[in-house]
């Protein structure tokens, strides 16, 4: 294979993946998770303007009908709009995740770099990490949460907490196979300090497993913002989440299966564009993978 | 030099490949990786497969095997005949049945090529529980014959060993009685010494040739190296882009090459004759190590491993404008050094004066001001450049380091590559753009930047094709006459050695065992080491370049 | 390899001492009050404080903390604020439900995962690979309970197949508690295998293409052999380390099925004492689960050593 | 059963050859049996209470699974029957004419599990540390002269002045009823959770086989002498007609009804409303309310902080409120709820609807508003604390925050766990630093029957009930109930402490429901009660 030409074959490869014949199975995945992800979030956005209804108004006299014409999706167990609560509930879950996954890798990666880079620093870090690591998440979760009140904050911060281990320890292992790198020993011999060196030269790499990274947390969170709900430990019923109206709605699975699966159905669309996004990154990203397809 | 020169019109065909065309699969606009390849293999023959990398000397041995990756390449046209039958059309079952049965194939690699989780002795049988049904007994038997044959060792205990507890030699060993111990007609060898040091190499090449003739086994050998096909070819094919250019009888071919093509190979192969030695120049030394020693894994509570010495009491200078070659096989140390000197890693002991300036023991912030005077190019074209970084990016990193002007640094950045060959608009262009040897030119530029005294090229053209090497090479003395630059150049090639070296430095097992000026290291050997080493060096007598035997040889 | 041993279990301590700190004042940290849901809705606060003081809590928190320190030291994890039960016993009645279902998860989920990923990477870029692939990204993106759901829904409730509900211990009867443990198996092995599934394709495939695969092909091997004999002991590590890490996100799921399954497991025991506040029942069992964590990886670990030869401790 | 097998069998067929039908295989050929309850050779009742039991002493906790657990392992003195009326149970008694000096004589034959017999002595301590703990027992002891024990069998309690309600505080079964204990037992402080389980009721606690908060058993005890009246409620002759009833909780309430659906277990003791449905088409199983009084939920604010501190904007509050959205939320189906404006209960000796009008027709959101703003409220926020783990506690303060927003109120609804909430609700710190406005509960209709048990009717400001009001009226119409000595009289002072409690809002009664229960039809003769009991139980093969 060493007698290919390289960069046409990555070319060929890379929009093989739209055009080509033999390649069009593998971008249709995709393409297709892009689109879903991009109807569900714009959606989120855009809820206060596609919701029929206020996700909050109650009617007691209207507790879980069925469809209806005022009812697009029939009401909950308060007598709210299952359609309004979803759409809405699209913007507090999504931002969890997002929120989650941004501050996760953020956090992760600055310790992940002072870590992978500074020995001392480095023993006492992990020692720490694994320490988060080995307390099961979702208990802790659970206790943060009792901690502070089940806010969005704390339902985030929950889920962020024990994540951020993971990412250091990605970011740290990076961090250690790429300082062994020629040229970042050709930046050392050129004079380069070690901040520079750790954010010019090791930082880039972390980013696409980061990314990747990223989309795997963003799906966790949603799912686990809804296992929180689920134990009755997630964000208050003033803001729906597609957790908490599943959370909720479970008791009526049997009778009235509507409330599980609908915001069931968003969240799973959603959290398998995500991660079908985030393999897609994966597989284009991993210089790996990327060799063995040149 | 005496070539094979053994005829073999009377020989039956082994094989036979016509116009086998190889294309990237989905894509038949592109060129095709294989263009219309035919070639044949006699009984007892040993053709050689030369060409650079590129040239699709790999893609035709894994076509024979049937072993193309599926989904990236496919064979569209040809034939590829063996007893009368294209192996081409043959079903998955029909084509493993062929494989190790009657053609056997040997890969460059032997650490990769042998499952690291499986014992040895159990690699070899499973060649004989495929395609054979013996009882346990006599198939260890036959698979303890067959590694007697290669002359390993203490066979018992390496039949139960790992490939990771053989050296290199061993483990091609286990690699040669795997593919040779069901007799297949056709052995091919894919640069199977190429990862090997060169005394390695040397017993390889003759155990090849001593089991071909006692099996009367034809040979594919594919190789880049012209030392190697002088060594052992009957017929030699040149390849080029997919085709094949030219074919002769080894003789023939280097001694009348007929294509431009092979002669441009074939002069770009350095000779074994060192340089004249340069008059010592009056300039400082500009750099002065002493008893420099490196000694890995000395302590840990818990771990009980015996310290590694890489290196031991090593001491050299170097003048402004001379060039220094450490020579060595793998694990001898030179590169240890390099990495020492470069500070790198710190040694355990001793002195490295730069610029009149001590440096062994300065911490990474006082060591940073004198960084300028000494720079590196490595090994790997591909890693040495941050992937990420524009070429002009990574060519003002160190000036930027030392304070220099953005926008000056930009425009000498320019300079400097058209200083070594590079066109200057290179400077927005990414290193992916470029080969490994324009590569290695931005490499050597970025190193020139910083004006260093010392250029330390640590097998800096090891992983090139010998035409690139060639130009390489040349860069590295013009920028040494121009610029007054002194070169720490470390390598394992005696050739390279010979071709640019002042002074070379001869290291084993961590000591340096010669030091003296090329000349007389390389006519003259005074160690035994040394000795074993030049003799070793494939087609030595041979001046390739002059389509010769070399001079006083 | 004994040495190794020796300085993991050493490593252990710094970590479960972090963990111990960390949750006790995490725990004591958290609004709430064990001796409110003692008393029940009509107390008093001046009754509330009575109970607070014969239950030590109203002790400064270092004191609190030595106390408790002193006797887990012992090995004594204290007793249940809630229902005066020694929480060792406690543990004891609840782990084995747990342990059960967690193994019989594992095994199951390796037993299909692993064939799965080998497929999938042996048909890498085919139909197969997609299906593999799509079922394991689908394993992630439910909810573990909407999954249970789900199973009884259907297995339970249509097809009236299994029981709905409940655990019997195997030793007790071992047919029963198969039944029982059926459903909340293959409700927690969906992730279980997404996740084996997903590593041993990467893995696999990155194998697939190491040169001793095509030494095996160009030995004539069999494709079966060369997936399962050469491939996938090479690609063994990554799968063992993630069948170890995928062990936080299993005691996750046992919390949430133990609930919907009615298993009187270790889960439920944690979370019911975090919404009760039993603190010393809490601190017992995210100790407890972190050493499992930490054992289980520490085996993990050693497992390297049977799967690959060249990693020695 | 046969046909379940046959689809076993068929099942099996079509999964043989699949690496699962190996472990469902297995399963099925041994599940087959497990579809129908246990046949071992003793009969016993599986049942799912409403939650897990956890606190083992009915003494010190309130909860009502440990006083159900009470009523299952311990005996009483007296019991109050259907009628509200005390009936002697362990002891017979005699009032003397001053109405100082009440003897109760222990009748023959009663035996603690551990084969002692039951003596005047346990009595003694056993009351005395229940009046530690119940607020009624604290009203009675506050009077008593001295409580001893005459003889082996007999009872003294003197009293310094007359108390008219001692023996319906003595024979409530709400929240704390005085369970006689042995006197080792008794003789725990009443803030220490006793460590010993013996009892001398008609079921003997398991230890060995107790999981807290998974289940816990009860063997019938043999030695047990029923009285041989009928039972009623609490009264009358326990019998316990089966070998061992079997408590165990089920977190998911679906799980708990397909459960009974398929006879995994005999009894649900709390059904809830929106899924009964799911048990309307089964013809095994009955659905039934065995307690007609059911349930109050209520809301209480908090008198020590602003606003509520107003009592004007109590008042809007109040209004601000209706039942009928309160109880169509949590409950839905109107067969089971009921709008009550009577702080003791609907359906109670004392029920009274005086000045809840507001609360039973539908709030009044206008008046509110309008008392707002006379009363110069400064839109101060008030927190209104929403636990999200207890399903019949969940939805008042959502509906409760959507009507006080809608009358002006700026609400701060903070959700929280129950724990959270019973920890917060003690606090008396301000809203805005860790305290609280509004909460709200559920009592049982029982407990809040009556001025001397219902909790919120405490005006002892610090020492009253959380909310803490300082109401010295309250106090002294307690007292003139107290004072009563005819019905006739006592119905008078609780009407005029329902038209108190309504002005003051010392607390806002949202509405009466009731929880149904469900049973598999193989149970029979159940007593209607308050408390689900077991005995008189009967279970078919």
């Amino acid at each position: 294979m060493a007698a290919n030409p390289q960069p046409a074959a990555r070319l060929q490869w890379f929009f093989g993946a739209i055009a080509l014949p033999s390649g069009w199975r593998v971008g249709v995945g995709p393409m297709i998770a892009a689109t879903v992800l991009t109807l569900i979030v714009l959606s989120a956005l855009f809820a206060p303007l596609l919701a029929p209804h206020d996700p909050l108004a109650m009617d007691a006299l209207q507790r879980l009908k069925g469809p209806s014409d005022t009812y697009p999706l029939g009401t909950d167990a308060y007598g709210r709009d299952l359609m309004s609560r979803v759409l809405t509930g699209g913007q507090i879950s999504l931002f969890i995740g997002i929120g989650a996954a941004i501050v996760s890798v953020v956090i992760g990666l600055l310790i992940g770099l002072v870590s992978g880079f500074f020995r001392v620093a480095d023993a006492i870090i992990m020692r720490l990490m694994d320490s988060l690591m080995a307390i099961p998440s979702i208990l802790l979760a659970i206790a943060l949460v009792a901690l502070n009140g089940p806010s969005i904050w704390s339902v985030m911060g929950a889920i962020t907490i024990p994540e951020i281990p993971r990412v250091v320890r990605l970011v740290r292992s990076v961090v250690l196979s790429a300082r062994e790198e020629p040229y970042v020993e050709a930046a050392m011999a050129l004079g380069s300090s070690m901040p520079k060196i750790l954010w010019q030269h090791l930082m880039p790499n972390t980013l696409a497993p980061l990314i990747v990274q990223g989309t795997y947390i963003c799906a966790s969170a949603i799912l686990t913002e809804a296992i929180l709900s689920f134990l009755g430990a997630g964000v208050s019923t003033e803001i729906p989440t597609w957790g908490n109206i599943m959370a909720e709605g479970r008791v009526y699975f049997q009778i009235k299966p509507s409330l599980i699966f609908w915001p069931g159905l968003m969240l799973s669309l959603c959290i398998l564009s995500i991660n079908l996004l985030g393999d897609t990154a994966r597989d284009l990203l991993d210089p790996r993978l990327k060799k063995r397809e040149g | 030099m005496k070539f094979k020169s053994r005829n073999f019109d009377q020989a039956s065909n082994v094989l036979e490949i016509t116009g086998l065309t190889v294309r990237l699969t989905g894509n038949d606009k592109a060129d095709p990786v294989l263009d219309a390849v035919s070639l044949k293999i006699r009984q007892g023959e040993t053709v050689c497969l030369v060409g650079e990398s590129g040239s699709g000397k790999s893609v035709t041995s894994l076509s024979i095997m049937g072993l193309l990756p599926k989904g990236v390449l496919a064979a569209t046209g040809g034939h590829i005949e063996l007893e009368g039958r294209n192996l081409l059309e043959l079903n998955a079952q029909a084509m493993r049945d062929m494989r190790a049965r009657k053609i056997s194939m040997i890969f460059q690699e032997p650490m990769t090529a042998l499952n690291p989780v499986l014992r040895v002795g159990e690699q070899i049988g499973e060649v004989l529980d495929t395609h054979t049904k013996l009882p346990a007994r006599e198939k260890k038997a036959r698979v303890l014959d067959i590694m007697n044959q290669v002359h390993l060792p203490d066979v018992e205990r390496i039949y139960r060993s790992y490939p990771h507890q053989l050296s290199g030699g061993q483990r091609q060993r286990i690699m040669i009685a795997m593919a040779l111990i069901l007799e297949p007609q056709l052995l091919i060898a894919d640069e199977p010494t190429t990862a090997l040091d060169v005394t390695t190499q040397k017993q390889i090449l003759s155990l090849i040739a001593e089991l071909q003739e006692k099996h009367g086994t034809a040979v594919l050998f594919i190789t880049h190296d012209m030392g190697v096909v002088a060594e052992i070819a009957d017929t030699v094919h040149v390849m080029k882009l997919g085709r094949i250019v030219e074919h002769a009888p080894v003789e023939t071919l280097l001694r009348a090459p007929k294509q431009d093509y092979t002669r441009q190979l074939l002069q770009s192969v350095p000779s074994l004759s060192p340089r004249a030695p340069r008059a010592m120049p009056e300039g400082q030394t500009v750099l002065a190590v002493e008893g420099l020693q490196k000694v890995y894994g000395a302590h840990g509570v818990f771990s009980r491993r015996e310290p590694t010495r890489a290196a031991n009491d090593v001491r050299f200078s170097i003048p402004r404008g001379r060039t220094l070659g450490i020579v060595g096989e793998s694990g001898s140390g030179k590169s240890t050094v390099a990495r020492c000197i470069m500070r790198l890693i710190d040694p355990t002991e001793g002195e490295i004066r730069v610029a009149g300036k001590e440096i062994a023991t300065l911490t990474r912030r006082q060591l940073r001001p004198y960084r300028r005077h000494i720079q590196i190019v490595f090994q790997d074209p591909f890693r040495s450049l941050n992937p990420r970084w524009t070429i002009g990016r990574s060519l003002i990193e160190g000036p930027l380091n030392i304070g220099e002007d953005k926008q000056a640094a930009l425009a000498r950045a320019a300079d400097l590559l058209t200083l070594v060959g590079l066109p200057d608009d290179a400077v927005h262009r990414y290193p992916h753009q470029f080969s490994g040897g324009q590569r290695q030119r931005v490499a050597i530029a970025r190193a020139i930047a910083m004006e260093p005294d010392v250029l330390v090229a640590d097998e800096a053209v090891s992983a090139l094709d010998v035409s690139v090497q060639a130009q390489v090479l040349d860069l590295l003395d013009e920028l040494q006459q121009k610029l007054g630059i002194a070169i720490l150049f470390i390598t394992h090639d005696l050739r390279v050695a010979a071709q640019i070296c002042d002074e070379v430095l001869v290291m084993q097992h961590g000591h340096v065992v010669e030091h003296g000026t090329a000349a007389e290291v390389l006519s003259n050997p005074q160690h035994a080491y040394t000795r074993a080493l030049i003799e070793a060096a494939p087609g030595r007598s041979w001046d390739f370049a002059n389509f010769k035997e070399l001079q006083g040889a | 390899m004994l040495g190794y041993i020796l300085r993991r279990i050493l490593a252990v301590i710094p970590v479960m001492a972090i963990v111990a700190v960390f949750v006790f004042l995490l725990l004591r940290l958290t609004p709430g009050d064990p001796a409110a849901i003692i008393a029940g809705d009509a107390a008093t606060p001046a009754q509330l404080e009575r109970i607070r003081t014969s239950l030590g809590l109203s002790d400064p928190l270092h004191v609190q903390f030595f106390t408790w320190a002193k006797l887990l030291f012992q090995g004594d994890l204290g007793t249940s604020l809630i229902s005066s039960t020694p929480v060792t016993q406690m543990i004891g009645q609840r782990i084995w439900p747990t342990i059960n279902i967690a193994l019989m998860t594992i095994v199951l989920s390796v037993l299909l995962a692993v064939p799965m990923g080998v497929l999938a990477a042996w048909r890498h870029r085919t139909w197969v690979d997609y299906v593999v692939m799509g079922f394991s990204v689908l394993g992630f993106s439910i909810p573990v309970f909407v999954i249970g759901y789900l199973f009884i829904l259907a297995f339970s409730i249509e097809l009236r197949w299994l029981p709905v509900q409940g655990y019997v211990a195997p030793s007790q009867d071992f047919g029963k508690f198969l039944a029982r443990a059926i459903l909340p198996c293959l409700t927690l092995a969906t992730i279980y295998v997404a996740l084996i599934a997903r590593m041993t394709r990467a893995s696999m495939l990155e194998v697939l293409g190491e040169d001793y695969i095509r030494t095996a092909r160009a030995k004539g091997v069999k494709e079966t052999v060369v997936l399962f004999h050469h491939a996938l002991r090479n690609a063994a590590v990554p799968i063992m380390t993630i069948i170890g890490t995928g062990f936080a996100l299993l005691i996750g799921g046992v919390v949430v099925t133990e609930s919907v399954f009615n298993i009187p497991g270790i889960g439920r025991l944690t979370v019911d004492a975090i919404l009760a506040r039993d603190y010393p029942v809490i601190q017992g069992m995210i100790l407890l689960t972190s050493a499992i964590y930490v054992f289980i990886n520490l085996l993990v670990d050693l497992s390297y050593t049977f799967f690959d030869p060249r990693i020695r401790y | 059963m046969l046909r379940l097998q046959e689809r076993l069998h068929h099942a099996r067929g079509q999964l043989r050859g699949t690496a699962f039908a190996l472990l469902a295989g297995a399963a099925l050929m041994t599940g087959a049996g497990t579809a129908t309850p246990a046949m071992a050779e003793g009969k016993t009742i599986t049942a799912v209470m409403h939650s897990g039991l956890r606190v083992l002493d009915p003494i010190i906790t309130t909860a009502h699974i440990t006083r159900n657990h009470g009523y299952m392992i311990y005996d009483v003195l007296i019991a109050v029957d259907e009628n509200f009326k005390p009936q002697p149970q362990m002891a017979d008694w005699t009032v003397s004419d001053d109405g100082l000096t009440y003897t109760f004589t222990l009748r023959d034959g009663l035996k603690f599990h551990d084969g002692a017999p039951v003596t005047a002595a346990d009595a003694v301590a056993s009351l005395k540390r229940w009046g530690k703990r119940d607020s009624g027992g604290q009203l009675i002891f506050d009077v008593t002269d001295s409580l001893e024990a005459g003889d082996d069998k007999t009872i003294v309690w003197k009293l310094k002045s007359p108390f008219g309600p001692l023996l319906d505080i003595v024979g409530k079964q709400s929240a704390v009823p005085p369970f006689i204990m042995p006197e080792r037992v008794a003789n725990t402080p009443a803030e220490e959770a006793i460590t010993g389980y013996t009892g001398s009721g008609p079921f003997v606690f398991v230890q060995d086989e107790f999981q807290p908060g998974v289940s816990v058993t009860y063997k019938k005890f043999a030695d047990y002498v029923p009285r041989n009246e009928p039972a009623s409620w609490m009264a009358g002759g326990k019998k316990a007609m089966v070998d061992e009833v079997k408590w165990v909780t089920m977190p998911d309430a679906q799980t708990s009804i397909n459960a009974l659906l398929s006879g995994e277990i005999d009894y649900l003791e709390q059904v809830q409303i929106d899924l009964l449905p799911l048990l309307e088409s089964s013809e095994d199983v009955s659905v039934e309310t065995r307690d007609a009084l059911g349930y109050q939920t209520m809301g209480r604010l908090n008198f020590k902080h602003p606003p509520f501190d107003n009592k004007k904007i109590r008042q809007a509050a109040l209004m601000a409120l209706s039942q009928e959205d309160v109880l169509g939320t949590l409950i839905g189906n109107p067969d089971y709820y009921k709008v009550c404006g009577a702080i003791f209960g609907c359906g109670t000796p004392l029920g009274d609807e005086t000045g809840a009008d507001t609360l039973i027709s539908g709030g009044d959101t206008e008046g509110a508003k309008k008392l707002l703003e006379e009363a110069g409220y400064d839109n101060t926020p008030i927190v209104l604390m929403q636990p999200t783990d207890v399903i019949s506690l969940a939805p008042q303060p959502v509906v409760a925050a959507q009507a006080l927003r809608n009358a002006g109120f700026n609400v701060d609804m903070q959700a929280m766990d129950w724990q959270t909430l019973v920890t917060r609700r003690a606090s008396q710190a301000k809203p805005a630093e860790g305290g609280w406005n509004v909460f709200f509960t559920n009592w049982m209709v029982p407990e809040i029957s009556s001025p001397l048990i219902s909790a919120m009717l405490n005006g002892r400001g610090d020492d009253a009930w959380f909310g803490w009001p300082k109401d010295d009226k309250i106090e002294e119409l307690r007292a003139a109930f107290v004072a009563a000595d005819t019905p006739e009289k006592q119905k008078e002072v609780a009407s005029e402490i329902q038209k108190h409690t309504m002005d003051e809002v010392l607390y806002i009664p949202l509405g009466q429901y009731l929880m149904p229960q469900a049973r598999s039809n193989k149970l029979t003769n159940m007593i209607p009660s308050p408390v689900p009991v077991f005995w008189n139980i009967e279970k078919a093969d």
